[in-house]
């Protein structure tokens, strides 16, 4: 029954790379940027794997949906916690910076942050974990931020669900509880119109917003994708979560731009077309100068080129 | 020693010495203290950590499971055992696959309390012994009261170790005396503690002609057949009651059969993969070519549990079915 | 494997005794009356039975809601079909009038509509049934209602739920399918401000009737216990169901005046003693003369004896 | 013959012959067809009746088991078998239990496809064979489809009687071919059909030293190993793949263990009470003393699924595991 770990489980230090997380002197706008710039390219290079066949399993990329991440995780401090779903490595990335646990992970070896056990859906650092079966790790964060609050701590529970995930049962056991008991929960609800090959409107009847409403937790609504603008909201909903300990919810409507997990994309060309136009990067660019987001785009390339080769090598 | 009055005690002991227990379920405080009382007076005196729910067994388990990763000592009460179906996903999704799929970095070691079991008219919903669907989960210990054995001790344990837990009350245990071994005896029947199986028997061992491996209220019915044998039939045989049902500590089970050569099994739930049947499997391969007959497996029939009292004790293993067993493996 | 039924299933023929579910012909004041009358003291007689030892198992009685189960039944029509939980005794006796066939289930009996299987909670009949598990019929009678759909009828499918059993997340899972796919589905939500020891303000947060609104379902909401105004209440509801084919919700603010199912009631006295004054009966009363409701209370009084006496004496 | 097009075809003709039918799940409309591709193009032929559902288990299965009621046929997909725990309380406190406590006034007839298994690097969560969880529930029937085994027969069947079913399809057989017996062979085996349980051997059964038990993706590696030894080693045992795996069909196996005095159990889920320690149990009973070794139960280890492949493979049942299984019991 003892479940021996291949590797000695270790507090992970956050080993933020300055080139892909950036630095805390480094202006708020760059240091965003950067942030899905890495996530981006992470998840690119990803796919790229996938194809070459090096991956092994299933990924789910949130590419058009880092700003979310970033924009929210910029708020989660030490002691906070993070639950994520199969769609994780943004929200892993923000948090952690650990390009090469993820990759290693991914790619199956001992090395990895789960030695390999998790794969791409199951992760886990100090204050992070990510579990790909829908809907019960809402109960699970509800579990943590209740832990919390009989500590007496300020500290806040954060998790991600998608627009899909609205059709399970244990997201609304959880509202009702979290809404009696004023659990210091944020519920980020990432709408990205699709839940896999099913568009929301065959998935979710009457309104998001007036689900969380019916029990009492009020919603913040957005539809940017302007990272800047997120992690605005994100910054006075974790604040009052952390001064009410009350639960809230964020409800970001946003765009998935690549396929669910592989090659499983039927939607129409121009619906996706038209969602590259606004997507995260391509705002966040017009706030900064050509000439610096091209010096951060190298420093990721460089940062991941070499993740990549570590993770490779690894045995 | 009422049964249902030292498991509170059990629970009091566990929220009163550590301060990580919170116990959470529907209608557990006062004034009402559960449907079966076992937390009466708790919230009282732990208003935080004694929390009753909405009729919501999910997230009763969900909420208990984000406890325990975040280094608490959930010990989740379902209200009847039956309901433990709505908690299935956590336990085999989330509860029981963390510490593993995380490579030990998260330990999530969740109680579940759950009152089960028949003979009392409450009919197909609200009687059944479902523990056989959840034995073998890996990574999940499968633990059963008994008169015989201490529940403080139980929990003491619960609260040392870091593996999931579902812990089986039945329900005809609660106004029960409990009837712990004292100077090695439980009444007239001698006990011998192999860690923690209680072994029970009115001879030595070695002058028992059969094996009887039991949980719960059905230990407590097998241990009565087994007293009366003896004393009325001189027929010898050796009651084993394990606490916990899976995994399995076969060490005293193998040492008795060696003994013996004859094994029955008895169980509440129905038949068809229960407890009994991988006991059966087991020890046909760790005895092979040493049982003077076949393992005997005792369960319920294969259906659902009516209300019907007299029907109920025709379809559920009760004092009956066990005594024709004991004295077919006797022979 | 197979299941031998203890008796041949026959379409029961719902054995409308006049005596306790009046006729056609009676002014509907009576007969609204009369079948609450006879579900009281159905259930007062077996709470008696109970205490005599004659019964075993558990019991919910509706003392208190029968206005609730008769108001809505009165609606139902051949073709359709009810759901019902734990307190079903009320919604059983107003559909099929079949006291002796519950008498005898609960009493364990061969004679019992489920051969005495079943028990209080679980009964069934043409159009009619009921399950002891809470949440997971919302669902079944939903699965029932697209049945109904599928097949290009007009029936409806009505399912009874109490307060409490907003608690369970099948029942948010269902409204949003039951939304989304245009079910001919009637939840009548009884609250009756407690789930067994749990008043509602610790069970349920936020708004009971916004919860199925957020899916887009319309709630027709009221706090009365007068048989005749839920009787035009609920003929609205089921005739918008029939007609438009879409769910709708009836939510009734009622009140449980026996325990929850036996010697297990802590509720303040004064609480309880308050909403004796407004119980269905007595408001149904106030509508005719006191010499009618003597003789229909007579009229009960001998068809219930006779039906304890056959079922007493039954194998 | 690919298996997944036979079954979708399985599917259509079910759609076709019987309008009751209905056809449930997540994401199984066209263009996608569901995660699996089974269900492509049934929607568009039967939009009314194929029905594609929000992220909602329980409630699918609960509207299977209304629509089951309510005399329809409903066949519910569940996107990933891990998820059945989510179907949980449907199956065992509502849709298994209608016709028995209603006393057979209503029948509660669905149809759960359950894609299964791993072997693909899909991790914890995604990867399982949980239907050891499944066996023994009263009036549930468990079957497993194979290579060997019809799909179509086998929905024929479904439609034909009232007992609930969980059909378990092992994601890594939707790219194979069929293997239907054909002229009583399939390949250079000889197939000889037991009821619903196929008998497959390269000589006759009383030149086998050994009987192998085996369903699913596991019976298509055993069928391998067995036709290997024998053409490579000169080793004969008998390889029986049962459609059904709850209740068990006993005649089959006790007629071959009676020829061949040795048994071997193999599965794809976690050790433990699992699917080959009933048929243990049992068998040891049925064949007491005439057994030559110990029934062996190949099961995977007791642990999560881990996604690295090496891990992976290390873990769950695979050929090296069925091989050496099959040398030692054929001894
Ligand atoms: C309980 C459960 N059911 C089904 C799935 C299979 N599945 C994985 S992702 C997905 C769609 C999720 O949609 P959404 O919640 O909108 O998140 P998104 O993928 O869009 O980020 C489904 C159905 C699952 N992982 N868990
Ligand atoms: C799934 C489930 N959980 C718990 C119970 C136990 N139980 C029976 S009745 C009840 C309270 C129900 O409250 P409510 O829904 O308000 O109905 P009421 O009893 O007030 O009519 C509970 C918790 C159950 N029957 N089913
Ligand atoms: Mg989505
Ligand atoms: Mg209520």
């Amino acid at each position: 029954m003892t479940i021996a770990p291949t590797r000695i489980p270790r507090q992970r230090e956050l080993q933020a790379d300055p080139r892909t997380m950036g630095t805390p002197e480094e202006p708020r706008d760059l240091r965003l940027y950067r942030r899905m710039r890495f996530i981006r390219r992470f998840e690119e290079t990803l796919l790229g794997l996938f194809d070459e066949g090096v991956l092994n399993g299933t990924t789910h990329a949130c590419i058009g949906q880092e700003a979310d991440a970033v924009g929210v995780i910029e708020h989660v401090e030490e002691g906070d916690h993070i639950f994520s779903n199969h769609r994780c490595h943004g929200h892993y990335l923000a948090r952690t910076g650990d390009a090469l646990g993820l990759m290693a992970e991914i790619m199956g070896k001992e090395a990895g942050v789960c030695g390999g056990i998790g794969g791409s859906q199951h992760v886990c650092a100090p204050g992070f974990m990510s579990n790909g079966v829908q809907g019960g790790i809402v109960p699970t964060a509800a579990g943590i931020a209740l832990a919390m609050k009989l500590r007496g701590s300020d500290r806040v529970s954060v998790v991600f669900i998608g627009d899909g995930t609205l059709g399970e049962g244990a997201v609304y056991e959880t509202l009702n509880i979290a809404a009696l008991w004023d659990l210091p929960l944020l519920i980020v609800l990432e709408d990205n119109e699709w839940a896999q090959s099913t568009p929301t409107e065959l998935n979710t009847a009457g309104s998001m917003r007036a689900r969380f409403e019916a029990f009492g937790i009020p919603v913040t609504e957005t539809t940017t994708t302007d990272v800047a603008e997120l992690d605005a909201l994100a910054g006075n909903e974790i604040a009052a979560v952390r001064t009410t300990g009350k639960t809230r919810v964020l409800l970001v409507h946003t765009y998935r731009l690549c396929h669910h997990s592989k090659s499983d994309d039927h939607r129409p060309e121009e619906e996706v077309a038209l969602r590259w136009v606004t997507e995260p990067l391509a705002i966040a660019r017009q706030r900064i100068a050509e000439s610096q987001w091209q010096r951060i785009d190298a420093e990721v390339e460089a940062a991941l080129a070499e993740v990549v080769a570590t993770a490779r090598a690894l045995p | 020693m009422i049964f249902s009055k030292e498991l509170g005690a059990a629970l009091r002991e566990s929220l009163e010495t550590d301060d990580r227990v919170v116990l959470i379920g529907e209608d557990i405080i006062d004034p009402y203290g559960g449907a079966f009382k076992v937390t009466r007076g708790l919230s009282t005196d732990f208003p935080e950590r004694v929390r009753t729910t909405p009729i919501s067994e999910g997230a009763i388990a969900g909420i208990s499971a984000g406890l325990a990763l975040a280094g608490m000592r959930p010990i989740a009460e379902v209200m009847f055992g039956d309901f433990i179906t709505l908690c299935f996903d956590q336990v085999v999704n989330h509860i029981t696959k963390y510490e593993a799929m995380y490579n030990g970095q998260a330990t999530c070691p969740v109680v579940f309390r759950v009152p089960s079991g028949g003979h009392r008219g409450y009919g197909p919903t609200h009687s059944q012994s479902l523990e056989k669907h959840f034995l073998g989960v890996p990574h999940l210990k499968v633990v059963a009261a008994s008169l015989f054995h201490d529940p403080r001790e139980a929990f003491r344990g619960f609260l040392e170790q870091n593996t999931p837990v579902l812990y089986i009350e039945h329900k005809l245990l609660y106004p029960q005396n409990l009837r712990l071994p004292e100077g090695g005896m439980v009444g007239d029947l001698m006990a011998v503690k192999h860690g923690s199986t209680i072994g029970l028997s009115a001879v030595p061992r070695n002058d028992c002609t059969a094996t009887v491996l039991a949980y719960g209220y059905q230990a407590m019915l097998a241990a009565e057949v087994v007293e009366r044998l003896a004393v009325e039939e001189e027929i010898f045989v050796e009651l084993l009651v394990p606490a916990q049902l899976s995994p399995m500590d076969w060490t005293p089970v193998e040492e008795s059969v060696r003994a013996t050569g004859s094994l029955v099994t008895v169980e509440e739930g129905t038949g068809g993969w229960s407890w009994g049947t991988e006991i059966a499997a087991v020890m046909s391969e760790k005895a092979f070519g040493r049982l003077r007959r076949p393992i005997s497996v005792v369960a319920s029939e294969r259906t659902v549990i009516p209300s019907s009292r007299a029907r109920e004790a025709g379809m559920l293993v009760g004092t009956p079915q066990i005594e024709t067993a004991i004295l077919e493996a006797a022979k």
